[in-house]
């Protein structure tokens, strides 16, 4: 009994062991970026590295002052919060008909922009927003993003909605909802945390996603990330502000991880489990 | 004409749940279609150095086959690809195992623990970069000071695709264990009791009990992965852009770089429709695997 | 409150025919019970009636009005689920009155038989309630309360009571059956459970492969089976079959040739039909004393239920079971000598399991 | 910056106003396409920097919107080919490097004819004043194409302080580079002796320079001519050096690596763009022990690389008259002067010269040896980076994996030029 119990109590004593090791190797190089954000430029790059500085936030006054930064940063607000919006007004309903009717190709459908490496979108789009003019507009960045968030969307609900037993949407029927009504009073509500997770997600990879912006956005609306690469140019990289800019631009995808980790995990999985 | 009022109702409902599914339809295809066919006409057109644009046929696909780039960006794509995979499959299941275990673990630090991938990837290569340059970067001083022998990273033909491979690992390890934690959170525990009852080590237990129960669930990961891995872009357009030489030229880079710095839109058009198609064929060929190991 | 009538129904999924042709009239007010194993149409037929199904072919009647292609909603019918199929996100109050907001019930009324079908059903502490906060005995209580605030033209239950445990399966069975007298209104039960047909039912609706078996009263399905299927699945335990055959003016156990005892009547039957198959059911069997004859079996198995016992022993290549007074104890391996009751036997066709008239 | 650069921003731009106000007056308005839109494509350099910084007198001068769109280079470019493949007027100028991508832009055509614009300039606009072979770099089939904007050229960046505590002289020659490499080497372990470009598509832009320098070509008779002796010569001398006194990693080595190093003080030769001098002096550690030179001759003399930025017209574009007053104004005396005192090498020897210019040079002694050596290049300088062909870009992917296979030692010489050779014949011979 005895000797259970220290088998116990070393098992206990490696995983945290292990738990520390994992931690250190996930969180040191964010870390060092965070701090080197925090030292003057050209120490960025000094080497030996500095751990000890005297830390000053020049950086972050470089980068608001020379870059517009707050504009891209509304920007991409704009742009997240407008894709993952219209991510959800149209995977929403779409992944409950699909839960419903197990009809799965138009989830399927949304997927397979995914296969297609990002690049090929580029020029044909290009072409497509300049025949109706819309290059430069948020609403062409909207809806290239909306490609990006539609699927993650209906991907994390699908498992949501297919868990909630048949018989409650029956119910709703006999007491007399139509389909659309039962979407918007039973299903809706029931997967609350389904639909938080989705739309963090989509706003993480959507916040993240660069590429597409480069040829659609121009210089009033750009993206942040699309914009980050203008802090190395020739004749005036700025370690110091580019790490300052890499910190901004990780924040709100880390704030909101933070926020939500505990429905992410059961709200992802549930998707990758299931889907 | 029963029949008829009978189709009705299902008709309606029908009519309905299409109605509820036809935004992201009509937006997917809206979105989609055109880039495919003008991609498809692309790839039957010669823009080669002149800029004029010639019908060639397939031309452009037969030259992917005597095109050594092609071949070597394949090999790269793939040898990066397996190496990544099995790298975050391993330890996306280990720290899945580590975090599960780990139960009274505040949710703050969890999340910490799963912060990398919330990481845009441009900034994640932007921050290795620093991090891994040979003479400046901090990596190699911490090499250093422990006693070991500096390294080129990504400076070095050979050690370039295992670096790369190391920083996508850690940035898509902890979503490979998320998953895989959900995984491990729904299997039923009295599978567990019942082990425990017929006398199985821990060892024994994950062998044969908790890694064939979680295979549905690594292999679904390794299909969301695949999808990315195959297509390696972000990484590398930040730090190497392909290099040193060609060593780290995957099929996505490459088909990128001859469109937009060779400017020969009609072969990158061909590059990348045969990616796409090798991711399609990677897709397919895991979900069979998926539903082999399913239980 | 209506009649509800089904005309030549055809059910088909795909290839597969769940109802091949099928007519059941239920007067208003009755309360009916589909019985019949799983996988025989009956939860189907049930689902057909509220309009979640739809038919294939044929038509269906709720009092006068042709449903077919009428959406549930539109039925004005109530269902109870067999797992109650509560909206978890609403509290007990709202799940009741949801039904009447969506047709515009003024909220007072609302407010009226939302009280009364609680006070009815003795749920009135839990309106305010989710449903995860109640034992599934008051689940299946809101369950009802919601069909009830409807006064709805027909209740369909969905085996309302198989995830409640035994006894409160039995007080609930009884509680359904008072309020369907209270209520009066015309209730479909679909059940595999035949005690709860029995119990129930004005009528019981015996169900196989899509087809009616028997429709009528408990105790005419009890006691005139029309076939060997009715007569097997109906009364617990089971009848006991045994082919017999006509040989040399008697009726004789097919599988021995010794006799089996039949009254006059069935006699005549026998006669006329050569061979048959003879169901007793276990409470038919009298042990008889050493003054009347009967057949002299081997006690296999002795089951004392407190009530009466249960006696096994193998006759005529068949196992089959006997149940007696519970003051009678063999032992395993006595011989005891049993006969039927009067007028308590059964023959059936072989080939068609139809009853011999 | 320092006080002094400052009172020459205030002071400049009523300056200049008084000037141009002169200039546009009878003959050439200014206001012609008042109210009308152009949009820049700009590189995220400090020439489209400094530019930038007069948006606002442009926009009073001509009563025209300036829509600027700014990316990092390779961002610029992609932009640029999904915007020429859609034949779109979106952009209607964009900056250019004639050297690299001319005669691809040019026959794809994508630039508008320049040169029947020249003639509709502003009395003051001196367009001869330009430099000539900047202009010609600029020039395909006889339409030019760009106009210049700077000069700038790689330039060997050196630590006076290091160099005298080992005891090497600045280099004269090439064969000097190679001692004084390797004496450094022996001298101080911690420093890197030589470090230039490495990084693949990068290598033309400094290794070119030391090719023309040995006397080497990149074509002869209508062929490759990296393994004639004197390519070989080159590609051994600057992998050579790379190797050898380069730092870990010198194949992903480009500007802001290299201006990195130099700048925490951790390499001693630096043969660099000349347009790093504000990147390299960032921070203040280097600006005492720094001096500058061009590369040091080889057989065939000094003959440095170089370049210049160019603005050009897009041929998709609607409004190219409009347009036009944009690069005019851009690429005029004044404003060229103006760019110049933020340390923008001007393309007209006559800026170069200006009082107020010379003044700012002569404010430290590094400006002072970067101009030098900057008039050597807009003297002597070629303007071939790469192949001087249509695939210009595509033929410095090639000459950067000769060289990188050499660093790398995955070759030998003989192997790495013939490779080369051989893979550019084919691209020479596509048309």
């Amino acid at each position: 009994m005895s000797d259970a119990q220290t088998t116990d109590r070393w098992i206990r004593w490696l995983n945290t062991l292990q738990l520390v090791v994992a931690g250190i190797i996930i969180l040191t190089p964010t870390a060092w970026m965070v701090m080197s954000s925090f030292k003057p430029s050209f120490e960025v790059t000094a080497y030996p590295p500095t751990v000890i500085f005297s830390p000053t936030i020049q950086n972050y006054i470089e980068l608001t002052k020379t870059t517009p930064f707050f504009n891209y940063a509304i920007n991409s607000l704009i742009v997240t919060v407008g894709s993952t919006s219209l991510g959800l007004l149209f995977g929403i309903p779409a992944a409950f008909a699909v839960s419903w009717t197990r009809i799965s190709w138009p989830a399927i459908l949304t997927l397979a922009a995914r296969m297609a490496p990002g690049t090929l979108f580029l020029l044909p789009w290009y072409v497509m927003f300049r025949q109706v003019d819309l290059i430069g507009s948020y609403t062409a960045l909207i809806l290239s993003h909306a490609v990006i968030t539609l699927p993650i969307v209906i991907w994390v609900l699908l498992p949501s909605f297919d868990s909630i037993p048949r018989s409650v949407f029956e119910a709703a029927q006999v007491d007399g909802c139509s389909v659309t009504r039962i979407l918007w009073r039973i299903a809706i509500p029931l997967v609350g945390s389904g639909i938080a997770v989705s739309a963090i997600l989509a706003f993480v990879f959507s916040w993240n996603y660069f590429l597409f912006a480069l040829v659609l956005s121009n210089g009033d609306t750009k993206t942040l990330i699309a914009a980050a690469f203008n802090f190395v140019g020739e004749g005036s990289t700025q370690w110091g502000a580019l790490m300052a800019a890499a910190t901004l631009i990780a924040l709100p995808p880390l704030l909101l991880a933070t926020l939500v980790q505990r429905w992410l995990v059961a709200g992802l999985t549930l998707g990758a489990v299931k889907g | 004409m029963s029949q008829a009022t009978a189709t009705l109702t299902q008709d309606r409902q029908r009519l309905e749940l299409s109605a509820l599914s036809a935004p992201a339809v009509i937006f997917t295809v809206g979105m989609i279609a055109f880039p495919v066919v003008y991609t498809v006409w692309l790839g039957f057109q010669s823009f080669s150095s002149t800029g004029k644009q010639s019908f060639v046929g397939l031309a452009n696909y037969s030259k992917l086959l005597t095109d050594y780039e092609f071949w070597h960006g394949l090999w790269v794509t793939i040898a990066l690809y397996v190496l990544s995979l099995v790298l975050q499959l391993v330890l996306g299941v280990w720290l899945a195992l580590v975090l599960f275990h780990a139960k009274r673990l505040h949710g703050l630090v969890r999340s910490l623990f799963i912060s990398p991938f919330m990481m845009p990837p441009v900034v994640a290569g932007m921050m290795w970069l620093v991090i891994l340059d040979p003479s400046l970067g901090a990596a190699n001083y911490i090499l250093q000071s422990i006693g070991l022998p500096p390294s080129d990273w990504l400076a070095s033909p050979t050690l370039v695709i295992p670096t790369i491979a190391l920083v996508d690992t850690w940035q898509w390890t902890p979503y490979v264990a998320l998953i895989v934690l959900g995984g491990l959170q729904s299997l039923p525990p009295s599978v567990y009791e019942a082990a425990q009852i017929d006398g199985a080590s821990p060892l024994k237990t994950f062998q044969r009990i908790t890694l064939p129960l979680l295979l549905p669930t690594i292999v679904t990961a390794a299909i969301l992965r695949s999808v990315d891995l195959l297509r390696f872009f972000d990484i590398i357009y930040i730090t190497t852009q392909g290099g040193p030489g060609n060593a780290s030229n995957t099929l996505n880079i490459y088909g990128f770089r001859v469109g937009f710095e060779f400017f020969n839109i009609g072969y990158a058009s061909a590059l990348m429709l045969t990616l796409t198609a090798i991711v399609f064929g990677a897709v397919l060929a895991f979900n069979r695997l998926r539903g082999a190991v399913a239980w | 409150m209506a009649s509800i009538s089904i005309r030549n129904l055809v059910k088909r999924y795909g290839n597969l025919t769940v109802i091949p042709d099928l007519d059941l009239e239920i007067a208003d007010h009755e309360f009916v019970v589909f019985v019949g194993p799983s996988g025989c149409g009956k939860s189907t037929l049930l689902r057909i009636i509220a309009g979640l199904e739809p038919i294939t072919s044929g038509e269906l009647f709720i009092g006068d009005r042709r449903v077919n292609g009428i959406p549930a909603a539109q039925r004005d019918i109530a269902m109870v689920f067999q797992d109650y199929a509560l909206y978890p996100h609403m509290r007990v109050y709202d799940n009741m009155s949801f039904a009447l907001e969506l047709r515009g019930v003024p909220k007072a009324e609302i407010d009226k038989r939302v009280k009364r079908a609680a006070a009815l059903l003795h749920i009135e502490p839990y309106l305010d309630r989710k449903p995860k906060e109640l034992s599934g005995g008051q689940r299946q209580r809101v369950a009802m309360g919601r069909a009830i605030v409807r006064n709805p033209k027909a209740f369909l239950f969905d085996e309302p009571l198989s995830n409640l445990d035994a006894k409160l399966r039995g007080q609930v069975r009884a509680e359904i059956k008072a309020l369907s007298q209270e209520l009066k209104t015309t209730m479909v039960f679909v059940t595999h459970d035949q005690i709860e047909a029995m119990t129930m039912a004005d009528r019981i609706v015996v169900l196989q492969n899509g087809m009616v078996q028997q429709y009528d009263t408990p105790e005419t399905v009890y006691e005139r089976p029309s076939n060997q299927f009715v007569a097997g699945f109906i009364g617990s335990p089971a009848m006991n079959f045994f082919p017999v055959e006509w040989r040399g003016e008697q009726a004789v156990f097919a599988q021995d040739g010794s006799a089996a005892l039949i009254d006059a009547e069935n006699a005549v039957l026998m006669r006329r039909a050569g061979k048959a198959v003879l169901g007793i059911r276990p409470e038919h069997f009298v042990v008889a004393d050493g003054a009347t004859n009967g057949t002299t079996v081997t006690v296999k198995l002795v089951e004392p239920l407190g009530s009466d016992t249960l006696i096994h022993f193998d006759l005529a290549g068949a196992s089959a079971i006997a149940r007696v007074e519970p003051s009678l104890r063999p032992k395993v391996g006595d011989r005891i000598t049993l006969r039927s009751q009067p007028g308590r036997i059964h023959l059936f066709e072989p080939e068609s399991g139809k009853v011999l008239r | 910056m320092t006080a002094k650069t400052l009172m020459a921003h205030v002071a400049i731009p009523i300056l200049a106003a008084a000037t141009l106000s002169q200039a546009h007056g009878a003959d050439f308005n200014w206001k012609k396409f008042q109210g009308k839109t152009i949009t820049f494509l700009a590189n995220s350099n400090p020439i489209s920097q400094a530019l930038l910084t007069q948006k606002a007198d442009f926009e009073k001068l001509t009563g025209m919107t300036l829509k600027v769109d700014t990316y990092q280079e390779q961002q610029m470019r992609q932009r640029l080919v999904t915007v020429m493949n859609a034949h779109s007027d979106e952009v209607d100028v964009f900056m250019t490097l004639p050297s690299r991508e001319g005669e691809q832009f040019a026959a794809a055509g994508w630039y508008a004819d320049l040169t029947p614009m020249t003639k509709n300039v502003a009395g003051n606009y001196d367009f001869a004043g330009l430099s000539q072979a900047l202009l010609k770099a600029g020039t395909f089939n006889g339409k030019l194409t760009s106009m210049p904007m700077n000069i700038e050229g790689p330039i060997l960046y050196y630590r006076t302080d290091i160099l005298k505590k080992c005891g090497v002289e600045v280099p004269k020659t090439i064969k000097d580079v190679q001692a004084a490499a390797k004496k450094l080497k022996a001298c101080d372990s911690s420093i890197t002796p030589f470090v230039s470009r490495g990084l693949k598509p990068a290598v033309a832009y400094t290794f070119s320079n030391m090719l023309h320098n040995i006397g080497g070509s990149y074509m002869a008779n209508g062929k490759s001519n990296l393994c004639s002796p004197k390519g070989k010569e080159a590609l051994e001398t600057y992998s050579g050096l790379l190797r050898d006194y380069g730092p870990p990693g010198v194949v992903n080595y480009s500007f802001p690596q290299i201006s990195a190093l130099y700048r925490s003080g951790r390499s001693a030769l630096s043969f660099e763009s000349s347009n790093e001098l504000r990147t390299v002096m960032d921070g203040g550690a280097r600006l005492k022990d720094t001096g500058l030179a061009p590369f040091p001759a080889g057989e065939a003399g000094q003959v440095p690389t170089a370049i210049g930025w160019g603005l050009t017209i897009s041929a998709h574009s609607k409004q190219q008259e409009a347009a036009w007053y944009f690069v005019q104004w851009a690429t005029s005396p004044e404003i060229q002067k103006r760019m110049a005192l933020q340390g923008i090498a001007p393309p007209r020897p006559a800026v170069a010269k200006d009082p107020e210019y010379r003044k700012w040079i002569d404010e430290a002694p590094v400006r002072k040896e970067w101009q030098a050596a900057l008039d050597v290049l807009a003297t002597k300088g070629s303007s071939e980076v790469g192949y001087p062909i249509v695939a210009n870009p595509q033929s410095r992917e090639f000459i950067g994996q000769a060289v990188q296979d050499l660093i790398l030692k995955q070759k030998t010489v003989d192997q790495a030029c013939a490779d080369a050779d051989k893979a550019l014949d084919a691209l020479i011979a596509q048309k």
